[in-house]
């Protein structure tokens, strides 16, 4: 689905934006190419379905004093967008109003941009801990505490400095940004082929949607077809990929309000999920199923043991919601309203337990699911919400997989990929549903049919900062239920 | 010949010596001359009051000394326990006042009229007729409120507090001024003697009113609920050795006076007075000790739990009255001995405590104890004082507190031997009280020690903190001595406490067997042996250190490696950085945020320049918010009218700027 | 044990979840995730060090008690992976702290990370 | 100074102090095999502490003697309170010192060392534990000792030994109402002063749920040993006690030495049966949200009930009922209270109760207190029947 191009100046960007917004459209992501040494090109992907429109605004700018005009007052992610360009391409938004650093953090060096082509190799850093401008909340009985970057457990790398009242929250300030490691970088002048692997470890419980989403970037640009039953190979990753993260989810959830047991039964039944994905493409995380123009499968999932995962995520459910303790710790705690949801254009199953319906599957589809596709909306956007949209998505993802599996010819190789791409265009979009949410990718070819750009938005870049709306006069030992409740990736927002 | 007498005598030349020292010395002399003076009231009161407990009786009358009714003086041993008391306590006020009042509190004034209270303070408990008594106790009254308003030029909400505590006190005083005139009207006489003497003859109804109005007087005087409230106001307001006076031998004679008109004078009464004060006390326990768990003025907290030890105190005696009524002798003689002995304990630690308190304020300046922290590498020996005491006050084994408390809960506990309805209701209803109480008091003593004195300092002025003078520690050390004997050796009172007991016409058989070593009740099974407990505990601690000293690794650190030190670590584990400014994000954690403060908080937080389109939002929102005041900016629409673009709502919570965008560093797109 | 993430891309906490999970229960072998850094023995590592994770990795480390002992997790730890040469990557994490331990794999089997804590834990 | 006495509590103090370990891996251990997990073995606690002692100790800096004295005050008031009470015999030299108050106040000493060295880390999550874990003591305390006002009326004291060999010759003593409730009470003080759940979670790793892990985060070696070591001695020395208490068969009064090995084998197993029960309760419990703690130690549903009404603009109706209550419940006391507690009747023969009077008494009780704490089989028809109101 090639996407419409409009050439723009600085000066028409915010009207153009402004109209694309007010018609339902959806800013995807901003995107900065240093073409040639001369001028800097910013793309604005807006997208909107059904049908699947796609508008690209091309904004070029004079490289000795990149700036652009701020979208922030229109849109809350344009805002988080600008600050991250101007942290690694030195583009300056004017008049924007949190004129912050958003990735690098203070001690980082001054005015290295290492985005740009020029940037050459990074100086020497500063002593880290600067000062990072918290907030810092005055008042009566008002005390801070510092939380992260390690904590105990299995969790990544963030701080979370809360300003709270005995116990209730007044503020978070989420820092995140720790797991950085320049990806984006690394994909330019590779070959596409070769640059898959990367794709599928910027989040590794995410391979196949980060995956999917370039090769079908990959394909838009080069103009190829991918034929149906890879597409449906495709469609059988992806849902394998969302009930092995929800099922984790289901079980963290209650082991965070201390019921352990369902835990231990939630592992038991992501175990013999991670070996059905071990047999149905060599690895347990499912990396090397999606290639490029296809899909590479090993073996299809029976349906007895399709059946019998269901079975137990069903009682699991069950078994939790019934417990009068863990459902009333889940009722009720953290609540995210729908306007807060769309204000901060929230993907996934964050924004569908708080009311919004989207889901690229239905927006943005590569292969047409028909009738089985039903998005499921909760609208009370509390933890019990998060947690029983996702025991619901998780049941139909595996009655897809199982239509899927139906429709898949049996045999070894189910899907062998297509011949090799002959560049058409120099762009392309590749936006998919993954389990966390609308994963969107823009790659730009070079002449010489290599990677000259390639920008990804994984839907934990929109959802961090519903955290601290939702956590609005929560008390603090519910935090960790609500972090986990959100689960959201900090690998794939920091790239 | 009695010891009393002269001692009396000599408390009272002293005091007149510690006036006129006070009016006439050169500033820089004054407050030792009259710190000596009043210790020496003290000490003379002391002697009379351990003659009088050792069973010596005294009394006189001077008739022409008061026109009309004269004077009439007498000691036996229950005013000898409360004189005993106060001596002990003014030793310890007067000799840390030297230190304290050098700097700002050495007025004529004030130093006058010190010794001048001290000496009332002695004496009350000696009034013997119903004029003297009130005279001393109106002269007592005035002279404390002198003193409260000392440094009212410093703070105007000492003038407020000066006018609660005249009009409560004076209060009191009229409610007194009718109970004791219509007893002696109706006794037909005006000394003590002839009131007991006509108690008899009194009509029910007029006994009831007259024990109510006593209550009710000598309640207020004693923190009790209804008429408290000048208690945690005059408290802290006046200077710290007035307070650490006021907070233990003022409050007692509100105790004393209830037991002298309750069991001595009126000989007893019908079950429904003993119901009363138990009730009263229990409610003014509860409610004093809850008040101080949300407390964060260290004075102000402390007065709450004098008002809630008091209460304990009241319960003691409204159990006793309660046996009394019941024909249980032994069972009341023990409830009123367990009531004195925690008056005893708890003038001692809270003495202690209030010129810790003090201390501290002579050194940081402030009461806060948000603002306080980080004072043990400042002031150790304040912070070991301020402990000690804190262990009395929370009622724990080692602790002085505990042994009053445990006597008091066997009193009630062996109480439901006594047949009644009544007493089957509210026996266990005290005892959950003091439960309660003990509990609370552990929880809000935790918190002025853990959150005020340990951990790193919050403001300015704790990081300036610097050991309090010699003289104020002494005078603390002599507190923490008395807590220590009453902790550890209780048994040396048992004797004096049945002398008391008996002065009040209770059966005084043996009720405590006074071993050196222990507690033990006669005819009811109950051992208490404290000394025992703290040895256990001593003994039971060093085999465990000796086991981890004989670890090979904690000798392998012993050797310093390579250089560094013995090993202190960097500040603690990584999961809680070290705060990067440096006011260190204040480790204080108060149990639950103030209920009675207006606002819970009203954090001072500029809404960002996100929601520039709506002008309302103040610079710092005032007036009372509820906690979640960042996300209250109105949810305007954004500039030109589309509604939700700008999530105004979302605006504060993620990263509102400190202040206008450029200004908060020099340049934020480095 | 305590478990640092110094960059990873959280495929190797899915498998450490799994092998501390009820299916390969390193517990059984005595090893288990504690709350402080403090209490701990090991720490697992994982990810290449990102400039920003350097400074909180080291000072991980010495807040562990001796004898600790440092498990890399994963290629990543090992040698930086497929992250080698980014930006962002300060190194692996035997260039910040001393490593006793290497667990290949990208991610490593549940059954590779059980059987590195035997030995760690020598049961 | 009877041998056999001193002996009892040499064996009492030595059985306890090494027990301690082994049962706390006993509970860790049902748990793990209840939840599929083959678990470390029994013996680990003991490994663990082991090691810790061999590790090298690690302060934060700015702590001070609060922090260092902690883990000796938690120890010692654990072991002073194993002397005391009496596991295996109740003719032993210091029975006559064991006295119920003073052992509840020894524990509450404990807590009140450890909170006040959490407060002097300075580090957020000791501020956070210590305030947590002194509000849910406060609320502990007057529980206590309602428990012990509650079994000292028949044996006429507190001494320990005295209710205790009451118990053991009397055993139909604490099968009364009072007793039983005392038992739930003494039960859910356990619960929450050891940190179990559905009070505190003891596994958890998230430090922002913590009440009484989070005190010890600074803590390492040696230190750390003697804290875990002191937790498990109050763990043990409180099932001891309520073993003793409710279970008292087998403890001796006299001073045989063979009846003296008797008891030690059975307080061991009983602790055992008992610490395996409470961890098999566990894996079923969910830990509650934190401002439910005192409702647990309270009743919750009239609360609600009120809360709601006044939500519901009816203030007016609510005071209503409350006052008539209140005028209920007067009426009740002061009836009930003369029947149960007035004076006898003179001709008064005691009436032996047959097991068809207090059965029905105790079922319902029981069933009060299962429905105070969970209400599962209901919770899906309430929720109908709101449902059906329309709300």
């Amino acid at each position: 689905m090639p996407s419409t191009r409009v050439d723009l100046d600085p000066g028409e960007l915010p009207d153009h934006a402004a109209r694309l917004l007010d018609d339902g459209h959806r800013l995807a992501l901003v995107a900065a190419h240093h073409d040639d040494p001369g001028t800097i090109r910013v793309v604005y992907l807006f997208v909107q379905g059904p049908p699947d429109t796609r508008t690209e605004l091309h904004v070029r700018l004079d490289a000795r004093t990149p700036a652009v005009p701020t979208l922030a007052r229109l849109s809350f992610p344009a805002g988080r967008f600008e600050r991250e360009m101007r942290d690694l391409h030195g583009i300056v938004p004017l008049d924007h109003p949190l004129p912050h650093r958003l990735v690098r953090h203070p001690h980082w060096p001054r005015g290295w941009y290492p985005m740009r082509p020029d940037a050459g190799p990074p100086p020497e850093f500063g002593t880290p801990e600067g000062p990072f401008p918290f907030l810092t909340v005055e008042g009566p009985g008002v005390y801070e505490i510092p939380v992260g970057p390690v904590h105990a457990g299995l969790i990544e790398p963030g701080h979370f400095r809360f300003s709270v009242v005995g116990e209730t929250i007044l503020k978070l300030k989420a820092r995140l940004w720790y797991v950085h490691k320049g990806i984006e970088k690394l994909f330019e002048g590779r070959e596409p082929a070769q640059a898959l692997a990367l794709t599928e470890r910027i989040s590794g419980d995410t391979a196949v949607g980060h995956a999917l989403a370039y090769c079908l970037a990959v394909e838009d640009a080069t103009g190829v077809q991918v034929p149906l039953r890879a597409r449906r190979a495709r469609a059988l990753l992806l849902e394998l990929e969302r009930v092995h993260n929800h099922v984790t989810d289901l079980g963290a959830l209650c082991n965070d309000v201390g019921h352990g047991i369902l835990n231990a039964h939630a592992w038991r039944i992501r175990e013999r999920l991670l070996r059905l994905n071990h047999t149905v493409t060599g690895h347990r995380l499912l990396r090397g199923g999606v290639v490029l123009g296809g899909a590479n499968l090993r073996a299809l999932p029976e349906h007895a043991e399709l059946a019998a995962v269901r079975a137990d995520i069903r009682d699991l459910v069950d078994l939790a919601l019934g417990h009068p303790t863990v459902r009333d710790r889940f009722t009720g705690t953290a609540i995210l309203s729908a306007q807060a949801a769309h204000d901060l254009g929230c993907l996934g199953y964050v924004a569908r337990a708080s009311g919004l319906p989207t889901d690229a599957r239905h927006a943005h589809p590569f292969h047409d699911l028909g009738d089985l596709l039903t998005t499921r909306v909760l609208d009370t956007g509390d933890v019990l919400a998060r947690f029983r949209i996702r025991a619901l998505e998780a049941d139909d993802s595996l009655t897809l997989i199982d239509h899927l599996t139906t429709e898949l010819p049996t045999g070894p190789r189910v899907a062998d990929p297509a011949p090799p791409p002959h560049p058409t265009r120099r762009s392309g979009v590749g936006i998919t549903e993954g389990w966390r949410g609308t994963i969107t990718t823009r790659i730009e070819l070079a002449p010489d049919g290599l990677l000259s750009r390639v920008k990804i938005a994984d839907p934990s870049f929109f959802n961090w900062p519903a955290l601290p709306i939702a956590l609005a006069d929560t008390i603090v030992p519910d935090f960790p239920l609500t972090n986990k409740s959100f689960n959201l990736s900090y690998a794939g927002n920091d790239l | 010949m009695s010891a009393i007498a002269p001692a009396l005598a000599a408390a009272s030349a002293l005091a007149a010596a510690g006036t006129a020292a006070g009016l006439v010395l050169p500033e820089r002399a004054r407050p030792a001359a009259v710190g000596a003076c009043t210790a020496g009231v003290g000490a003379a009161g002391l002697a009379a009051g351990v003659a009088a407990l050792g069973g010596q009786r005294w009394s006189a009358s001077l008739p022409d000394l008061l026109p009309l009714a004269g004077v009439h003086l007498a000691v036996d041993a229950l005013s000898g326990l409360f004189i005993a008391v106060s001596g002990g306590v003014i030793v310890a006020a007067a000799v840390y006042g030297i230190g304290y009042t050098r700097h700002g509190l050495a007025g004529r004034g004030v130093q006058a009229i010190l010794p001048l209270f001290a000496w009332t303070l002695v004496l009350v408990p000696a009034g013997a007729s119903v004029s003297t008594f009130l005279l001393l106790w109106e002269l007592r009254a005035a002279s404390s409120l002198l003193l409260v308003v000392a440094e009212h030029r410093r703070r105007a909400s000492v003038r407020e507090a000066g006018v609660w505590y005249a009009v409560m006190t004076h209060l009191g005083l009229v409610a007194l001024l009718a109970a004791l005139a219509l007893f002696a009207a109706r006794a037909g006489g005006e000394t003590f003697a002839a009131l007991r003497a006509g108690a008899g003859g009194l009509s029910p109804a007029v006994r009831g009113t007259v024990f109510v109005l006593a209550l009710l007087a000598f309640g207020s005087k004693a923190g009790a609920v209804p008429l408290h409230a000048w208690l945690p106001r005059a408290h802290p307001e006046a200077p710290s050795n007035v307070s650490a006076l006021m907070s233990t031998a003022m409050v007692n004679l509100g105790a004393y006076g209830v037991i002298r008109t309750g069991f001595d004078l009126l000989g007893g009464g019908p079950r429904w007075w003993g119901l009363l004060t138990v009730a009263l006390g229990a409610v003014t326990a509860v409610y004093g000790i809850v008040q101080a768990a949300v407390a964060t003025d260290l004075k102000r907290l402390l007065a709450y739990s004098t008002s809630e030890n008091l209460g304990l105190v009241l319960v003691g005696v409204g159990a006793a009255l309660l046996f009394d009524a019941g024909g249980n002798e032994e069972l009341a003689a023990l409830a009123l001995a367990a009531a004195l002995l925690h008056v005893v304990n708890h003038a001692a630690f809270k003495a202690l405590l209030f010129c810790a308190a003090g201390s501290v304020l002579h050194a940081t300046g402030t009461r806060d104890v948000d603002g306080l922290g980080g004072l043990r590498p400042r002031m150790p020996v304040t912070t070991a004082l301020f402990a000690v005491g804190a262990l009395g006050a929370i009622a724990l084994p080692p602790g002085n507190g505990f042994v009053s408390e445990w006597l008091l809960l066997q009193a009630l506990i062996h109480g439901l031997a006594v047949p009644g309805v009544t007493t089957a209701v509210m026996l266990p209803v005290a005892i959950a009280a003091i439960a309660l109480s003990a509990g609370l008091a552990a929880a809000a003593f935790v918190k002025a020690l853990g959150v005020g004195f340990f951990a790193r300092p919050r403001s300015a002025a704790a990081m300036r903190a610097g050991e309090s003078p010699r003289t104020m520690l002494a005078g603390m050390g002599l507190c923490a001595a008395a807590c220590a004997g009453l902790a550890l050796l209780p048994g040396a009172l048992a004797d004096g406490l049945g002398r008391a007991v008996g002065a009040t016409g209770t059966d005084s058989r043996r009720i405590i067997i006074g071993g050196e070593l222990n507690l033990q009740l006669s005819g009811l099974t109950g051992r208490l042996a404290p000394l025992w407990i703290a040895v256990a505990l001593a003994a039971a601690g060093p085999p465990c250190c000796w086991c981890c000293a004989r670890s090979p690794a904690r000798r392998a650190a012993a050797r310093p490696r390579s250089g560094t030190a013995v090993p202190e670590r960097p500040p603690r584990a990584w999961s809680t950085p070290p705060p990067p400014s440096p006011n260190p994000c204040s480790a204080s954690s108060t149990t639950s945020s103030p209920p009675n403060r207006t606002s819970t908080s009203r954090p001072c937080v500029n809404p960002p320049t996100w929601s520039s389109g709506s002008a309302t939002s103040a610079k710092c929102p005032t007036g009372s918010s509820t906690a979640s005041t960042p996300r209250s900016c109105d949810r305007s629409p954004a500039p030109d009218g589309r509604p939700g673009a700008s999530p105004t709502a979302a605006c504060t919570a993620i990263s509102g700027t400190a202040s206008p965008p450029w200004s908060c560093c020099s340049s934020p797109w480095r | 044990m305590r478990h640092v993430d110094a960059g990873s891309c959280n495929g190797c906490e899915v498998e450490i979840g799994g092998a501390f999970g009820p299916v390969y229960d390193a517990e059984r072998y005595g090893a288990r995730l504690v709350a402080s850094p403090r209490h701990a023995d090991v720490l697992l590592v994982t990810g290449p060090v990102t400039r920003n994770m350097a400074e909180p990795l080291r000072r991980t480390y010495e807040a562990a008690p001796e004898p600790r002992v440092v498990v890399a997790v994963g290629d990543c730890a090992i040698n930086c992976g497929l992250f080698a040469g980014a930006y962002g990557v300060a190194g692996a994490v035997a260039d910040v702290v001393p490593v006793d331990l290497e667990v290949p794999g990208c991610p490593p089997e549940p059954t590779a990370i059980v059987e590195a804590l035997r030995r760690v834990t020598g049961r | 100074m009877n041998l056999t006495g001193t002996a009892a509590v040499a064996a009492q103090v030595g059985l306890v102090t090494a027990g301690a370990p082994w049962l706390a891996g006993l509970m860790r251990q049902v748990r793990a095999r209840l939840e599929g997990r083959a678990g470390p073995g029994i013996g680990q606690p003991w490994r663990d502490l082991r090691k810790q002692l061999r590790k090298q100790p690690v302060t934060a800096t700015g702590t001070g003697p609060a922090f260092r004295t902690a883990p000796l005050v938690l120890v010692a008031t654990a072991l002073v309170v194993t002397a005391l009470v009496p596991l295996a015999s109740t003719r032993t030299p210091v029975s006559g010192h064991a006295d119920l108050i003073v052992v509840v106040a020894l524990l509450a000493l404990g807590t009140v060392a450890l909170a006040l060295a959490g407060l002097d880390t300075g580090t957020a999550f000791g501020g956070m534990g210590a305030s947590r874990e002194m509000t849910v003591a406060a609320l502990v305390e007057p529980t206590l000792l309602m428990s012990v006002f509650a079994l000292s009326i028949p044996a006429g004291s507190t001494n320990l030994a005295d209710i205790v060999s009451g118990a053991v010759h009397d055993p139909g003593r604490l099968a009364t109402p009072t007793g039983l409730l005392a038992a739930v009470a003494l039960l859910a003080v356990t619960v929450a002063e050891t940190g179990r759940l559905p009070v505190d979670n003891p596994s958890t790793h998230l430090e922002l749920t913590m009440i009484h892990e989070a005190m010890v985060l600074e803590y390492s070696g040696p230190d750390l040993a003697l804290i875990e070591l002191g937790a498990q001695l109050r763990l043990t020395v409180l099932l001891g006690l309520l073993a003793a208490l409710f279970t008292p068969w087998g403890i001796t009064t006299g001073t045989g030495w063979a009846a003296l090995a008797l008891a030690l084998v059975l307080l061991a197993a009983k602790v055992a049966l008992l610490g395996s029960v409470l961890a098999a309760a566990e894996v079923f419990l969910a830990k509650i949200r934190l401002f439910r703690v005192p409702e647990l130690l309270a009743g919750a549903s009239e609360l609600a009930i009120a809360r709601a009404g006044f939500a519901a603009g009816l203030g007016w109706a609510v005071t209503v009922a409350l006052v008539l209550v209140l005028v209920a419940f007067a009426a009740l006391t002061g009836r009930s209270a003369r029947m149960l507690l007035g004076p006898p009747p003179e001709p008064a023969t005691p009436v032996r109760f047959g097991a068809s009077v207090w059965l029905p008494l105790l079922a319902g009780l029981l069933a009060c207190a299962a429905l105070g704490i969970t209400t599962a089989p209901l919770a899906d028809l309430l929720a109908a029947a709101a449902s059906i109101g329309g709300h």
